[in-house]
Formats: C-alpha cells, structure tokens, sequence
C-alpha cells in the first residue's frame, strides 16, 4: 500500500516535472519588444509564409541596423519570432497562444489566409493582444474583435472595382466566373462579383459561374462549359499558380477574350508560371509594382535585391502591417512597462492611426480595424510588368 | 419432430452441380458419417446445413424450422454446431476467449449493458466463465486456458475447436474432417473424445471423415455420395462390401 | 486474477484521475500557461481521435482512411447546437436560453454531435457487410471527401468561409465561474471514450470484433452476429470521433471543412499504427507522444514536416508492430496488473 | 454536341493521367500486396527530375527542344526508378524481411511520401516550378471542338504503356513470376524464382512510367510544386481500387472511369458539388461491385 502511494506520488511529480519542461523559460529583456508571426511555412501555402517571413526579416535588419526602435527617446531592439502554423486553423491556434502567452510578444503579424486568420484572431482577441492579419479577407477576422486588424482590403470593396473596370474597358455585357471551392477568399470574392454584376447588368448576365478544388490541375470542363457560354470576359478570383494553369488551359481550349483577375494574381512567380499566355490580361490589386514611385520602389527594388524576385502582395501587406505596428508604437508617449499595458497602448495606437503611408497606398482603420485605402487595376504588360491602368478609392 | 431434415437439396454453382437431391435426418443422439472421394460435395453439404450457402432447390428444417433466409450464426443458434477442416480458431485469442466469444448468441445483455456494466452484464459475463471454464475442465483443457492456439501442438487445437463448437451447446455437432493431420494416438483420444461427447451430452454427431478407423469405430450409418449424388447409406458393414462405393474410392477398371 | 484489494486494483484509475485533476488545478492556478493548456487539450483530443479509430483498424482489422469525416461531421453538428441554442446569431437570432445554462448545454451539444457522427457511421458501416480490406478503404476516403463537399455546399453554416460563433457559448461558461472549463470538459471526454472502449473490448460482445477481425466466416458460423458487431463498431467508433469533434470545434472556435481533409484522417491512422494495433493504451501513448512531437519540433518550421516522417520510418524499422505491439501495458508490465485491468 | 466531344476528350486526358499512376499502384499493389502511398510522390520527384533534366539540357548544354524530349523521356524513366527501387530497398524491405503486417509497410510508404514532398520544400524553397516548353503547342479546330498535339501524345501514351504492361504481366516469364508471388509468397521462392528481383523490377516498372507520367503532367499543366502529386496520388489510388486492384485492366479502365467522372459531372451538374457527386457514383460502383469492376473476389475455402 505504502509503496503504491509512493509510486503515484512520484508518477504525478513526472508529470508535472513534465508540464515545467514545456512552459520553458524565455528570457526577460527590458529593452526588447517582441513581435510574433503567425504564418504558414509548411502546409497548403508555404510561398505565402516564405513572402511573409522575407518581408519581415528585412524590415528587421532595416530597423535594429539603426539601433532599434524610439519610444519616448528610449531605444528598444525589435525581436521578430516566426512560428509556423501549418496552414491549419488548430495549429493557428496553437501558435497564437503560444506566442502571446509563452512569447510574450506585443503583436502578432498573421495569420494570412482566413481559415486560420478567423480562429486566431479570436484567440488573439481573447486574450487582449493586438493581430494585424495581412491578407485575410473575411469579414469575421475583425468583426466585433476590437483586437483585430487587417492590411488588405475587403471583398465588398474589391468586388465592384473590378465589375466596373470591365464593364467599362471591355465593353461586357456578359461574365463568366471561375473560383476555388475550397478557398473561402476566392469564392467570397466570385459570390460579390456575380451579384455586383447581375445588379448592374441584369439578371442572368453572369452566364457561368464554375467551381473547382484547391489543389485540382486541370480546369477543362469547367473551362469548356464557361467557353459553350460564351462570356464577354472571365473573372479568375485564384491563387496566381491556378491562374497560370486556367489561362494557358482557356486558350488551349480555344478561347481568345480576356480574363480580369484579382489581387492573389499579384505575385512575381505569375509571369514565371504563366508566361505569354497572361500578358495584356487585367487585375485589382494593391500596388502596381511597375512604375512605381517613393517607398514603395525602394521596398520593390530592395526585395529584389535581397531575394531575387518581385515582391508578392503578400510581401508588401506583410511589410506596412509590421510597419503598422511599428507606427503605433512609435507614436506612444512612452514605453509602458507592464506587458498588458503595452498591449494596449499599441491596439488604442493602431485605431488612432489618422494616415498611414506604406507601401500599398495610404490607409487608416475603420470602426472594425479594416483598412480604407485604394485598389489599383493592373494591366500585364508585354514585358511581363504589372502596369498601372487605374486607380479606386472609396 | 425431427432435429433435422433434409429434403431434396440442391446446390449449383454456375453449371456445376455440387449437390445433388440430398435427403437425410436426424431425429436426435445418432452419430452419422458423411464419406466420398475428394471434391465429391461433403464440405458444401456441411455449409448448406451451417446456414453458409443457401441451397439452390430443396429444404433444410431445423427442429421444424425452415432455415432458408437465415445468415450462420442465426443457424448456430438454433443449436447446430460445427468444426472446420482446417482449423479455424481465432489466433490471436486464448484459450478461454475462443470458448468465451462462441456464446454470443446468449450473450444476454446489450451495448448499453456493457457500457454500464449493469448487474445484468456483470451476472451474464459470470455466467459465460463459468460455463466456460466447465467445458475446459470437462474437456481436459484447463491448463491451456491462457495459452494462444498457434502455441499449441495440433492434437490439441482440434480438441480447442471442438470445445469451441461444444460451447454453443449445440443439439447437432457437424465435424468436418476431425482427424485430419492427426497422427495415430491423437486418433485414438480423438475417437475417445467425440465418443465421450456423444455418451454425455446425447447429442447427434455428424461428421466428414476419410480415416475409415474413425468411421467405422464411432458411427452407426453412413451416407456415401460421389459428385453430389448420395450413392450408397446404410450400416458400417453394409458400406464396407457396396461394388457402388468400392468403385467410386477405387475407379471402375479394378480388377 | 482478483488480486489485491480493491483500492490496488483501481490504483491506476485513481492514478489517472488525480492526474487530471492536477492538470486542472494548475491550469486553475496559472502555474501553467494557456498554450500548455491548449497543447494539453489537444493531446486529449488526439486521444479520443486515435483510441476510437484504432477499434475499427486496430482491433476490427479494417483499413479506415477517412476518419477525419466524422470528426467533421461532430465538430459542425456540436458548434451548430451549441450555437444556435446559447448564441446570437444569424439565423434563430437571440439565443433560447440563458447563458447560465451554457454548462449544461455545452455537453449536450457535444452528446449530439456525437450522435449525428454516429448516424453518419452507418454510410460505412453498410458497405463494410459486403466487403473489406481495400476496397472498404476507398468507400471511407470516398465519405471524407463527400462529407467536406457536402458542407462546402451548404451556405447555411458559412460553407468554405467555415462556421464560428462557439468561443460566445465558451465564454458563457467562463462567465458563470472562472475556472477552465474546457480543460475540464475535455478531460471528461478523454477518459469517457476511453473507459467506454475498454468496457467494449473487454466485454464479451466486444471480443466478437477481434474475433471477426481475424476469422469472420469462423465468427459467423460461432453464431456472432458479424453484421451487427460491425455496425455497432463503426457507429461506436464514428460516435466518438464526433465527440472529439465538438471538442475540438469549441476549443478552436472556429471549424472550416479543409480542416477535415485527407490529411487529417492521415494524422489519426498514424497515431493508430505508431501505437499498435488493437493496442488501447498504445493508442492513448502514440496520441500523446504525437501530439507532443509536433510542438515540440514547431521551431524547426519546414524540416518538422521530414524529420517526423523521418523517426516515424525508423521507428517502424526497428518495432515494425508499433509501440506496443498489439499489447497493454499490463502485458509488457505484469506488475500493473495489480492496479487495473485492461482485459 | 461540339461541348460533349470536348468533355470526351477533356475526359480522355485527364483520365490518362489517373490510369498511368494508377497502373504503378496496381503493379506494386498486384505482387507485394502492398499500397504503396509515396506512389504519388514518386511521381511528383519524376515531375521534378525532369524539370531539372530538361533545364540542364536547355540550358546549360543547349540541346534542340525536341533531342532534348527524346533523351529527357528515358532519363527521367531511369531516375526515377532508381527513387523507387531506393524506397524499396531502404524503407520496404526490411519491414518485409520481418515480417510486419502488412499496414505497417502502407504507413510506412505514406511517411516516405511526406518526407520526399517535404524533403523537396525544405531543399529547393516554396517557390513553384514552370515547366519549359519542349512542343510547339498546335491546338487543332474542328468546329468548336478544340484539340492540342499534347493531348493526343498523353493519351496514346497511356494506351501504350497499358498494352506494355499487360504484355509483360501476361506474356512474359518475369511477368508470370509477379502474378504468382501475389498468389503465394511462401511457395515461389521454393521454385526458384529470386523473389527480391522480381519485387525490385516491378518497383521499376512502376516507378519508371510514374516518371513517364511527371514528364507529360509537367509538359500539360507545367507548375510544379512539391504537393502536386499529394492528391492525384489519392485519386489514382482510388481509380485502382475502383477498377480492381491487382488488376492492369482495371486500373486502366478505372484511371480513366474516373477522369469520365469528374469531367461529367462537371459538366453535367453545378462544379460546386463536383466531389460529392463523384465519389458518390463511385461509392455505388463499390456497393454494385464489392471488388471493383475487373477485381475477382478470392473465396475462401471452408
């Protein structure tokens, strides 16, 4: 009996030698400030975590190389901490309660994609730390989380820029639409689009409206009905590798009218991928990266140096969403000193924020932490630049 | 009422026909022999009767009820039991749990019973063991309880399969095949054993058996058939000495 | 067998039990953090996860590929009940009861979940009658894949956008009384789907499964009814993977389909065969050891995702039948058969 | 009419595709009883090993875009044997040797598949891969219907590889040696027959038009990522087993039965609903005919 108890005694100081071991000991410096990310290196989409780290290491250097920074004329060394979510929304989790709780960061940058984005920011709302997500589009990521932000426009905004810039350049009167089932963006972003579109051009004028999964590779069907409709133009609301795959199919098949896409095509690997089947075609987007001006032609121009391609959108809203923090905390009087509070003066900072320039145009925050800034519309050039065509702003 | 009753079955698989118009019946305590050459249809006829195939014309009564329709185990329930040729025994199991899961069919109590180990569940389980462990000892197999079948010589795993088909408590044991692989002395306790179950339970025994020692030392009647047809029945003696049957083992161009 | 007394022979379940509780003080107690708490809830799920597939391919012997369905199936049917019941939302608007009810609730709707999951179990089930091995494997990835698009489909619950709402119903507990209640909830549902499957194995009708998985036509004729052990498996097996489901639904508070994909009925047949199969508490081992794997390797970012594979192939090299083989642990310590029972 | 001859040959080849992996599945699955899960990465690695051939021999040798098909169709083969016989010798093997149930050796393929799709995120980054182009795309007209010469290559190429191997597994020695270590492991050693090589030629055969198939996917959809071959290896596994597994026949009539129904269904119903119509269907195929359509049910003897 006695040597029973002894020997739960000792089973139970394991475990909790155990759950010790796991809660580790990060050490405390005053004269850090800790940021996480929250981003998806392995998994579906492990290009958009590669652009998102890029961006944020050098943001890093650009800003410990000038010794940190300034907060109420104390210098602070910045600390970015990136951990991998997987592209799995319990993972996402995992990562954000880790990070706030284990970490101790000020901010978390990510998740991109909503499936992971909504979840986290819940979590990150919770438990009162201010989340930036760079490229979610969901409305649920931010609503109702007074926590919460986002980098990227919404698709209620998105939506209409492109039925008009159709409408208008190509003269259509008829669409047809092409998504991804399985990508909450792409067929939030279709869904808006047809009924923007029927609103404007009468019921029925959205004369296909096709589906396929995320990781399928040959659109043809769908490519073959949408073509048996024939649409004035075709609206690709997909990830830039789908895109390259649908447009090249779309001309094997025969088809010669345009396609007009949206801001997941604005990725350098686009015109890699795709190659002369996507020149002259048209998207919304953030930025146009051909031909532009100030900070955001440094940005381009030094990540190309750095890493041997265009910035992606990923890359640039990831880059003003670290910057966006970094702002807030500038803008503060003075470092707070308990965690909590520091928190909280970044998240009052962040929705005080009256202009922000970065590097996808000027915003500032709505009521609900998401951005109002401009879409631009780029034309691919025959050289394979993303030209500037036209600009919207709400 | 008879205990079973075979009427005119027969069974074709595609063209071939296995079966032929099989008659028999048992009326309770008989021990039977079924003989033929190899491929002659015993095996399908012992399928038929266990309920495994259903026959293509004719019918199978159990104790008066038709088993047309019925899947094995409703069959076996009705308190017809059987061995296989080769062995059959769960292999990862002991001992004890192949006698154990052969009583499913008066198991006795529900899922939900053993979710919540009610005392139904915990007064049947009891009941099971000892049942279980009674035919053991019975059967001079107590010491192998915990023992997994592959870890026993074959002697013995016959003797395990036919507790297991005993554990049923079955009215009518069907053996398919008991002494095969069995060197001579394992014949022998063979022969005692199923004597012994015969004497003490007053069950029919009907069983397959090429060793024409075990034959003719246990049963009373024997049935002959050769591809599918019954060719000869009647006593020991009278098989011995049939020119029909000493054909079908021997060809027809003996001297 | 009786050995011991009474209190010897339930050491381990009290053993386990403390544990629990432990875990739950400190976690009351902040000794330790949220994220512990989280990976520690997980790992609980992860339990349920792999014990409850483990009785189809472990001890039914099947070659179950899309267990993650159900998973899918329990985590929406729970978060809906959960929600449309103790929240506001967008299609009962105000909530029906009280937020003070949301303990009561919260359980229930994970019941349901359960249930639903189960119901969903026959689509396997049925087919399972007929035929096995492989070609049931493709009918379970033919149920994943349906379940998902089946849900991708329905706008209702937020199809690809996903459903949330659940952290409201979380947040209601927390409200009524500071303590972790998931951490709680999920304790209980571990140890209930483990408790539950060792009762079904140990028992009598239960060792029907093991008796079919390594001889049907012998269990058929030993008046097993195959049919109905096997459809009670499956929807046993299904139920509480659904169960997990809603667990995991209200500790994520958030649930989109991609979530349920191949991948994850990946992850479970892993956990299933590191452990053993057939082997209970080898399940229970692999989950927690899985679990623990995967966070514990998260800072090496891409290079996780070969060296688990990695250890994962070795391992098999050197105990090709998993952890523990298709044995307890009172098989490979007979000294615990002092402290509980397994069989 | 023109949009369901254009589906017909959508169908066509798309179901290429499906019946040229699912013809690896088969032949491994046929001799070792073994569902080799990494078989979808074997065949992204081929995708990718002739990416790396064909950038090598444009670029840095400059060979003619059409030598450098031709010489890129047997090397690819090559190489991409040799990752399947690695797997089989260094993973497989020795888990046979002792004797672990045969789950075991499937969990262990669907591990070495996550570490060749990981191994190759971890070596060459997250960017994708365009795949150069070795053909002059022709896209021929006839009314509404379009055809390129791509197209019609994959196709004849699957037709062939079929009657390839239904003529080495019937027609030839080692092809009966394969047919009878499926039927018994134990006895054909005792014949003589050297079980490890012929084991070693089917993960060849298999491997080898996985690479086949990577070099003409890579030509038809030319982005290449390290999952690419995650799901079309599912698939291509379900096309098998749905056509019979053990069964070239049936893999092939599966591969494209499945291509048949995923393109109809897209067409004839909303593409939303495109998997849960279609795995629908098959799952009704599966209740019909519980071993698939060329499959033969093993009765066991009682």
């Amino acid at each position: 009996m006695k040597r029973f108890l002894k020997r739960t005694a000792l089973a139970a100081a394991v475990m909790v030698l155990a759950a010790f071991m796991l809660t580790g000991c990060g050490s405390e410096d005053e004269n850090v400030i800790k940021i996480g990310f929250n981003i998806p290196l392995t998994g579906d989409i492990p290009k958009v975590g590669e652009s998102s780290k890029f961006a944020a290491e050098m943001l890093l250097e650009d800003i410990n190389s000038q010794g940190g920074v300034t907060v109420g004329g104390k210098q602070y060394k910045l600390q970015f901490l990136y951990e991998d979510n997987e592209s799995k929304a319990e993972s996402a989790v995992n990562v954000a309660l880790k990070l706030i709780d284990q970490d101790g960061v000020v901010a978390i940058i990510g998740p991109n994609s909503s499936k992971q984005a909504v979840p986290a920011g819940g979590t990150a709302n919770e438990n009162e730390t201010p989340m930036i997500s760079p490229w979610s589009t969901n409305p649920d990521t931010t609503k109702d989380r007074p926590w919460v932000f986002r980098a990227a426009f919404l698709d209620p905004f998105q939506g209409p820029v492109a039925v008009n810039f159709a409408a208008k350049t190509f003269g259509a009167q008829t669409a047809a639409v092409i998504f991804d089932i399985s990508n909450d963006y792409s067929k939030g972003l279709a869904e808006i689009f047809r009924q923007e579109w029927e609103k404007k051009m009468g019921p029925g004028s959205v004369v296909a409206f096709e589906s396929h999964g995320t990781k399928d590779q040959d659109f043809s069907a769908q490519l073959t009905t949408i073509i048996g409709a024939s649409p004035d133009f075709i609206f690709v609301p997909n990830n830039y590798n789908q895109v390259a795959l649908i447009v090249k199919q779309a001309h094997d098949l025969g088809w010669q009218g345009p396609f007009m896409g949206s801001d997941a095509w604005g990725s350098a690997e686009l015109m890699q991928l795709c190659g002369d089947d996507c020149k002259g075609q048209h998207f919304s987007t953030h930025y146009a990266a051909a031909g532009a001006k100030g900070d955001t032609k440094v940005f381009i121009e030094r990540y190309n140096e750095k890493y041997g391609y265009t910035p992606d959108d990923v890359a640039a809203l990831t880059w003003d969403a670290a910057r966006l923090v970094l702002q807030a905390i500038e803008s503060l009087d003075q470092w707070p000193s308990e965690r909590s509070a520091q928190r909280a003066a970044i998240k009052d900072a962040l929705g005080q924020i009256d202009e922000f320039a970065g590097v996808t145009g000027t915003m500032k925050f709505d009521d609900q932490g998401d951005p109002i800034k401009c879409a631009v519309v780029v034309r691919i050039s025959d050289q394979g630049a993303f030209e500037f065509a036209e600009s919207v702003c709400p | 009422m008879s205990l079973l009753k075979v009427e005119h079955m027969t069974q074709n698989f595609g063209g071939l026909q296995a079966v032929s118009d099989f008659n028999i019946e048992l009326q309770g305590g008989e021990l039977v022999a079924l003989i033929g050459p190899n491929g002659a249809g015993k095996t399908t006829i012992f399928n038929l009767v266990s309920g495994f195939y259903t026959p293509t014309e004719g019918s199978i009564r159990v104790n008066g009820k038709d088993t047309r329709g019925m899947r094995p185990h409703q069959v076996t329930a009705l308190g017809v039991s059987r061995t296989f040729q080769n062995i059959r025994l769960w292999k990862d199991m002991h001992v004890l749990d192949n006698i154990r899961v052969a009583q499913h069919y008066r198991m006795g109590y529900s899922i939900w019973d053993a979710f919540a180990r009610t005392r139904n569940y915990m007064g049947r389980e009891k009941e099971i063991d000892r049942i279980s462990w009674k035919l053991l000892e019975a059967m001079n197999l107590k010491e192998y309880a915990y023992e997994v079948p592959p870890n026993l010589p074959y002697g013995l795993q016959r003797r395990v399969e036919i507790a297991r088909a005993m554990s049923i408590q079955p009215q009518l044991l069907l053996l398919d095949e008991p002494a095969a692989g069995l060197n001579s002395r394992d014949v022998e306790e063979l022969i005692e054993l199923v004597r012994w179950i015969h004497d003490t339970f007053h069950i029919s025994i009907w069983m397959i058996e090429h060793q024409m020692k075990v034959v003719m030392s246990l049963c009373s009647w024997i049935k002959v058939i050769d591809f599918g047809q019954t060719i000869a029945e009647g006593t020991p003696e009278e098989i011995q000495n049939h020119p029909q049957v000493i054909k079908a083992y021997l060809g027809d161009d003996t001297i | 067998m009786e050995t011991g007394n009474k209190l010897q022979r339930n050491a381990f379940a009290l053993a386990v039990i403390s544990g629990c509780v432990l875990i739950i003080l400190l976690a009351q107690f902040k000794v330790i953090n949220l994220y512990i708490q989280s990976v520690i809830m997980f790992m609980g799920i992860n339990i349920m996860i792999s014990t409850s597939l483990n009785l189809v391919n472990g001890n039914m012997g099947e070659f179950s590929c899309g267990h993650a369905a159900f998973l899918c199936v329990g985590a929406y049917v729970s978060s809906i009940t959960s929600v449309l019941i103790m929240a506001p939302n967008d299609i009962t608007g105000a909530p029906f009861l009280p937020p003070e009810l949301a303990v009561l609730v919260f359980p229930i709707s994970v019941f349901v979940g359960g249930v639903v999951a189960a119901l969903a179990g026959i689509l396997v089930a049925l087919p399972s009658f007929k035929t096995r091995g492989d070609y049931l494997a493709i009918i379970t990835i033919a149920v994943n894949y349906m379940v998902i698009s089946g849900i991708e489909n329905l706008s209702v619950v937020g199809g690809p956008r996903g459903f949330m709402g659940m952290k409201k119903v979380v947040k209601s507990m927390y409200e009524l009384a500071d303590i972790p209640w998931m951490m709680i909830f999920v304790a209980l549902g571990t140890i209930f789907c483990v408790l539950i499957i060792r009762r079904y194995v140990s028992s009598t009708y239960g060792k029907g499964v093991n008796a079919i998985c390594q001889d049907e036509i012998a269990a058929e004729i030993m008046s097993v009814n195959t049919n109905k052990v096997k459809l009670v498996t499956f929807m046993l097996s299904s139920g509480l993977c659904g169960m997990a489901g809603g667990l995991f639904a209200h500790v994520v508070g958030y649930v989109n389909p991609q979530s349920f994909n191949i991948l994850k009925s990946t992850e479970a047949m892993v956990m299933v065969y590191l452990g053993g199969m057939g082997s209970l508490s080898g399940a229970v081992i692999s989950a927690v050891f899985f679990t623990f794997l995967l966070e514990l390797l998260r800072p090496l970012q891409i290079l996780k995702w070969v060296i688990i594979p990695f250890t994962l192939v070795l391992l098999m090299q050197f105990r090709p039948e998993g952890i523990m083989g298709n044995k307890e642990l009172t098989d490979v310590f007979p000294k615990l058969r002092k402290y509980c029972r397994f069989k | 009419m023109e949009v369901l001859i254009q589906n017909i040959i959508n169908a066509l080849q798309w179901g290429s595709f499906y019946a040229l992996i699912a013809l690896g599945y088969t032949l491994v699955y046929g001799v070792l009883l073994l569902i080799n899960f990494a078989h979808g990465d074997i065949f992204m690695v081929g995708a990718y090993i002739a990416f790396f051939l064909v950038i090598f021999m444009l670029g840095n040798i400059g060979l003619d875009p059409g030598i450098t098909l031709a010489l890129a169709v047997p090397l690819t083969m090559i190489l991409t044997s040799g990752v399947g016989v690695t797997l089989e010798r260094i993973a497989y093997r020795p888990l046979r040797r002792k004797g672990a149930h045969r789950l075991y050796v499937v969990i262990t393929a669907l591990m070495c598949g996550l570490i060749l799709e990981n191994g190759n995120l971890a070596l060459l980054g997250a960017s994708r891969k365009r795949f150069p182009e070795l053909l002059e795309t022709t896209v021929y007209r006839f009314g509404d219907v379009s055809v390129t010469n791509l197209k019609i290559i994959v196709i004849l190429a699957a037709i062939l590889v079929f009657f390839f191997l239904q003529f080495v597994v019937t027609r030839t020695k080692i092809g009966m040696a394969m047919r009878g270590i499926s039927y018994d492991k134990f006895a054909i050693p005792l014949m003589g027959i050297p079980v490890d090589t012929v084991i070693v030629f089917t993960f060849i055969l298999g491997s080898g038009f996985a690479g086949l198939a990577g070099l003409l996917f890579a030509m038809s959809y030319p982005v290449l990522e390290p999952y690419m071959g995650a799901l079309i290896g599912w698939k291509a596994f379900i096309a098998a087993v749905v056509g019979g597994i053990g069964d070239i026949r049936g893999a092939f009539v599966g591969g494209f039965l499945l291509g048949f129904i995923e393109i109809g269904v897209v067409a004839i119903f909303p593409s939303t609903m495109r998997d849960l119509f279609a795995f629908s269907i098959l799952l009704l195929i599966l209740w019909a005919k519980p071993t698939g359509l060329f499959g033969l049910a093993r009765h066991q003897k009682i």
